[in-house]
């Protein structure tokens, strides 16, 4: 019986190898035992001079506001002003959109690849709020919101998505792995898990030159296996680098659950605790409690007391990428019936019982931002669509491997005859 | 005997070695109940046991350092990298480890891996997706480096290269999983079935490694290619007219040296073609190879066709790949210098 | 003012860099405040099926056995015969009289480079005695103890560090990087950090087989900020992989101390508490500690229940190798008031307040020893030297690379006319 | 000017550049209170303070990673890495980030980082203190290599290194730290204060990248070398009489290609020297280059003298290291063949 693990020793004593298998596959009853979740406002905000030794338990618990029936309780409350809170309802609604329509544009052959971050819009909205905007990321592919919370302009990330003759970055990357050194925003990589060493690098710098700005770095939770994880949270506690150490924790890699990546008898933000960082374990789509989070860890950061490892708990609603059927991994009614909910609508649910919102509002909102997503699309596809239209000279394949090109690359460009 | 693609042949390759050697395991990012991102596994978790294939933390560095591990124990761990370009974070390992164990043991300790890794462009995976390593592993003293081009080649090769006593690095050109491509990406990818080199033995066999492979036997040029660049190659000559001699390395370290002296010292003349960045690419020890062994055979300068000294840009796809048009000029130009 | 770190920032709220530096540098005063001793036989000692959880603190104490004045008490008391206290004593002493002659070995130029391992005897011997014999054993260079306990010959020691024509690595390993397949004992690599995942590996191949032998890894204090570290703890986590992962903690890298591998604000052994793994913290200089820690992680990967992160707290009394000079990076004083003391004086004064040993004994011993590596030293220089007399053929340089010898291989050889 | 070793030479110009630029700051295993293993930083903590100079934990590609944000930031890290022999865990940065960094950005960041480290054999070191990597990192577009072969050089190209926009993989022929060794083992070892090329300006000056430098004029063999082979090469040309014009690579990649064809076109003939493994090592790429562009120009096959296709074995430490026999017979064999 090939599922089952063969726990029971084929001899008496003999050893045996323990594969993590997800508690639930396509067609099996759902149970998700393993998330380890605590009640809103049950956790308590320690002083920012905490010791990571004081509050060990935040690896383990799931800090959280938002209350079932829309209530910010308890005292990572941030309080947050209306305007704040529309600010991130917005930017996510706009994030989700941009999602839908480039996802679409894939589809239809516009663009060889993309990757959506429905479900876990939260993660990187409220830390682009939380953040000073010139404080630097260094994130993954799924972080789009933190592009769109800071104003990114939609059209170019488009050309950046069909590689078209208004490319930023001409061309050489694949969709999604956007460069904006002018918003904060490290170039992406496709290697896994390299950037978070560098964010570590980045804050050493700031703090080498006694600035004000600290960095912040995300990883997946199946990337935090690759040694860079490591590397970036052992030199953060040795130097004491000013830096947030997101981990982002959507349940999956690609098709292998989080248990692959190690967290069946610890949580990822326990990682923390064996370097003497403070870990803080985040409900990830409860807007309010990743912008606490995120605040205390940046306020910390700023006041020269290091490093704080985030784990944001969330789940990734859509296929890995739109290489892969999600479906034939995992059930399908998972998402729908996720413990912890979308991140839009509970924030969306928590400005209505505050009064601040509507049904109305929030359906005017989102055919606003459609729209404002439709026309930044005709712009960019005006431009071109990969293999349609404008695309960046030829000639810029051979430009930029160096400041200056050498002799190789200037012959080469030549025999290309370009 | 059964038309197979690539990824059948690869898939056969290892249901057949999981059937015959209970040492035999495979392990590697989404292969498990997924069976692969490119289909290669798929099946063969639900039919041999999650202890026989199964999925691993994304750390390539740890894959392989667990596979030595095994090794040494008597194991002959199957290891797939997802991508080619997603190998060096298991550089130290492989190069320092796996390469060095049975020499620095004295022979005490071997190290019977199998390191499966697609590779190549042509798919627009950008450059992340669409490397082609080999140089940095022909460079390794104590590694041997095979790219098939064919799904028979494929599957006798892989079963080769498990059951060799050293360690293998398998290539495989993803381009051609599932058809022959030569480069012509205007037209549709006429699929394996269609080809004869998709008759594969559904059971057991061998292809031996070290061995090269004529396919296109010839008296003006000899073309020395692999994985993809062979279908391109074909595709060249065939729409030149040139006579080439097209061979087939499929090992390409240790290479075969035999079979491609004798053909230069038949033609006189010798293009090289990889889709890898060109300075320092394997290309680089054919043609001082070449030069060293048949200096005297030579009528023209051996060329190289190759991959720019650049990334593997996404929106030039074909501009950076090395296609017919490319080949086969510089294929009249090796056949016509006087 | 260079050795002073700037925490003080320059401008208001400025950030810095913080920089570890030992609390002591040559010509300062001593104090060994980051020690975090506990007293003997104060720690429990928990049930093999404990979960990690609940053996967390196990990783900020120190477990120990022997008090100052040579009794053994507390629950990790291993009780053993006085017969394996004497084999662990005699194996201690004929380590350190082994290394001290290699040592002078070196110095007279009859090899390139040895290390020793003066003043951490007890880690690899106590562990060898613990482990079975059939045990493998992923050792660093400095765990030479691990053969000398399992009674591999001197004399072929002496031939792989002198490279003569009886070394059984046919000359190609730098000295001190034996290989012992016969002993379970794994090819030592000149890369540091590599072997702990390869230890993982076996541990997983011996449960995939249903094998009842277990692996143990090594890797010193400096070396677990390598990525192979992180590698390691997470495939033993993940998997349940039947290995014993031992930090050697001897306080220093090369001339770098702990603190720059990052213990400042949490203890190495705590790193395996964000994996759920179990981790002991263990006074390395008590031989009954160190083999009560790690019986008790056999038997418990033994039971299937799967690995165990061990730091062994130990001093390197010696420079790092035969190629620095540690007076010139710590004080000369601090080895001989290091807390933790020397492991084989401390057995030898519990073995004499047991009553079943004395100075007289001892000395006896010792002098024995003494000859017998002496003995070993003639029989193997007679086979030569690095350089002089015996070696082995040049033709073997062309050997081992694959099984069989291709012909590029052979070709060089001919050309190196051997 | 005061004479200078190598060593002396590389602290000096990192004691200039920290004087010079507060953008700069070293760091590696070893290299802060302590000076280095070699002592190339000795003194440097203490005179510029701990924040310029400091010890980092043993994690290479960590110390890469973190490399590679100092210089997003603006800053110019020059890190040490204690061998060569140890860089491969920080090979997935170096391939996949420092290389490619502005390319993937388009320019938007640069990765202006020197990445230092002693490489190659003659010191009893065995096989993980004496490899010679240079082909892993000439493969990879957008690194630059160099290798020194003097003090004075070493100085000159340093701080040049330094200075340059691109990330620069700094490799230093440890065996020539303290003295030129010309491979002549049995002899004792002349310092380099015997050595003209040891008188090193005190203070700031640069020797370009990109450049060779002609260490002996001759008509007979052009003998391409780097490194410590630039003195073997030096001393075989003196021993057999041959003629040979030595060319110093100095900056390996990109290649000083416009000397190195003046120089093959004026004496038809080519050796190659170099200590790494033969098999795809840059001698390989040499070979093709000269090949390539001079072929109607060669008399006699260009040969290439290099370690062997094995890792570097403690025992036989002269019979792998290419030494001045070794080259003198190649050097006569390409002379001589008519
Ligand atoms: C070094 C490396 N290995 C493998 C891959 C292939 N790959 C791309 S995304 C992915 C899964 C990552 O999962 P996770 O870290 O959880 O991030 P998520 O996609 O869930 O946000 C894999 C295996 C890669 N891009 N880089
Ligand atoms: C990958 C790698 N990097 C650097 C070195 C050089 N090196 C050899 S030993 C050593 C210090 C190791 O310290 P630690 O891990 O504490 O072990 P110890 O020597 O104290 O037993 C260093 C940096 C190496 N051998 N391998
Ligand atoms: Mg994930
Ligand atoms: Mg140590």
């Amino acid at each position: 019986m090939p599922r089952a693990n063969r726990h029971a020793p084929l001899r008496p004593n003999a050893l045996s190898l323990r594969i993590p298998e997800p508690r639930e596959r396509p067609g099996e009853p759902l149970d998700f035992g393993n998330l380890r979740l605590s009640r809103p406002g049950a956790l308590p905000r320690p002083p920012l001079d905490a010791t990571a030794a004081d509050i060990r338990d935040l690896a383990y618990g799931l800090i959280g506001v938002l209350t079932k029936d829309g209530r910010a309780v308890g005292p990572w409350n941030p309080g947050l002003p209306v305007q704040v809170l529309e600010r991130g309802l917005r930017a996510m609604m706009l994030t989700r959109a941009y999602d839908d329509r480039m996802y679409r544009a894939q589809r239809q052959g516009k663009t060889s690849f993309y990757m959506k971050c429905t479900g876990e819009e939260a993660v990187a909205v409220a830390q682009a709020l939380a953040l000073a905007a010139d404080d630097m990321c260094f994130p993954t592919y799924r972080q789009q919101g933190l592009l769109i919370a800071r104003g990114y302009p939609l059209a170019e990330m488009m050309d950046q998505v069909f590689s078209n003759g208004r490319d930023p970055l001409k061309g050489r990357q694949l969709p999604v792995l956007y460069s904006a050194r002018d918003f904060g925003v490290f170039s992406i990589s496709g290697n896994l898990g390299t950037q978070y060493s560098q964010a570590v690098g980045w804050a050493m710098a700031s703090a080498y030159k006694h600035d004000r700005r600290i960095a912040a770095g995300w990883i997946g939770e199946g990337s935090t296996a690759e040694g860079d994880f490591h590397h970036a949270l052992t030199f953060a506690a040795v130097y004491r680098a000013p830096v947030i150490l997101n981990i982002v924790n959507n349940q999956y890699a690609i098709s292998s659950f989080h248990g692959i990546a190690g967290d069946a008898d610890a949580p990822f933000a326990s990682r923390g605790i064996g370097y003497g960082l403070p870990a803080l374990r985040v409900d990830g789509n409860d807007f309010l409690a990743v912008f606490a989070a995120t605040a205390w860890a940046a306020e910390r950061a700023r006041a020269n007391l290091g490093a704080t490892v985030i784990e944001l708990v969330t789940y990734r609603a859509a296929g890995h990428s739109t290489s892969d059927d999600p479906n034939v991994y995992r059930p399908p009614e998972e998402a729908k019936i996720w413990p912890l909910g979308d991140p839009i609508d509970r924030l969306k649910s928590h400005l209505i019982a505050e009064g601040a919102w509507s049904e109305e509002r929030h359906a005017e909102l989102e055919k606003t931002l459609i729209e404002e997503v439709r026309a930044a699309a005709r712009e960019a596809e005006a431009v071109g669509t990969l293999g349609v239209g404008d695309k960046p000279s030829s000639a810029t394949m051979f430009e930029d491997i160096f400041r200056d090109q050498p002799w190789h690359l200037r012959e080469q460009r030549q025999q290309a005859g370009v | 005997m059964p038309a197979m693609n690539m990824v059948q042949a690869l898939n056969s390759a290892m249901d057949c070695m999981l059937e015959r050697d209970e040492n035999v395991l495979i392990y590697g990012e989404d292969v498990g109940y997924f069976g692969g991102v490119f289909r290669a596994t798929e099946g063969l978790q639900k039919k041999h046991g999650q202890e026989r294939c199964f999925d691993a933390p994304i750390a390539e560095g740890g894959l392989i350092g667990v596979a030595v591990g095994m090794g040494a124990y008597g194991l002959r761990p199957v290891v797939e990298i997802q991508f080619a370009d997603y190998i060096y974070p298991a550089y130290d390992q492989i190069v320092s480890e796996v390469a060095r164990l049975r020499y620095r043991s004295a022979g005490q300790f071997s190290c019977p891996i199998t390191i499966r890794a697609p590779y190549g462009g042509g798919i627009f995976g950008g450059q992340t997706h669409s490397q082609s390593p080999e140089a940095l592993f022909t460079h390794v003293a104590g590694l041997k480096v095979v790219i098939p081009a064919t799904p028979h080649d494929a599957k006798g090769l892989l079963i080769a290269a498990i059951e060799d006593p050293d360690p293998v690095v398998f290539l495989e050109p993803k381009r051609i999983y599932n058809g022959p491509f030569d480069g012509h990406h205007e037209r549709p990818l006429t699929p394996w079935a269609k080809h004869p080199d998709s008759d594969t033995p559904p059971g057991y066999f061998t292809v031996p490694l070290g061995r090269a492979r004529t396919v296109r036997e010839g008296g003006a040029v000899t073309v020395l290619a692999y994985g993809t660049m062979v279908h391109v190659a074909l595709a060249a000559a065939a729409e030149t007219g040139v006579d080439a001699e097209v061979i087939d390395l499929r090992t390409i370290w240790p290479v075969d040296i035999a079979a491609i002296t004798a053909s230069v010292e038949k033609t006189g003349r010798c293009l090289i073609a990889h889709e890898a960045t060109r300075t320092s690419g394997f290309g680089a020890e054919l043609s001082a190879l070449v030069q060293e062994r048949c200096f005297w055979h030579l009528q023209a300068p051996i060329e190289r066709v190759t991959g720019w000294d650049t990334p593997y840009p996404h929106a030039f796809e074909w501009e950076y790949f090395p296609g017919p048009a490319r080949v086969g000029a510089a294929l009249r130009r090796v056949a016509e210098t006087r």
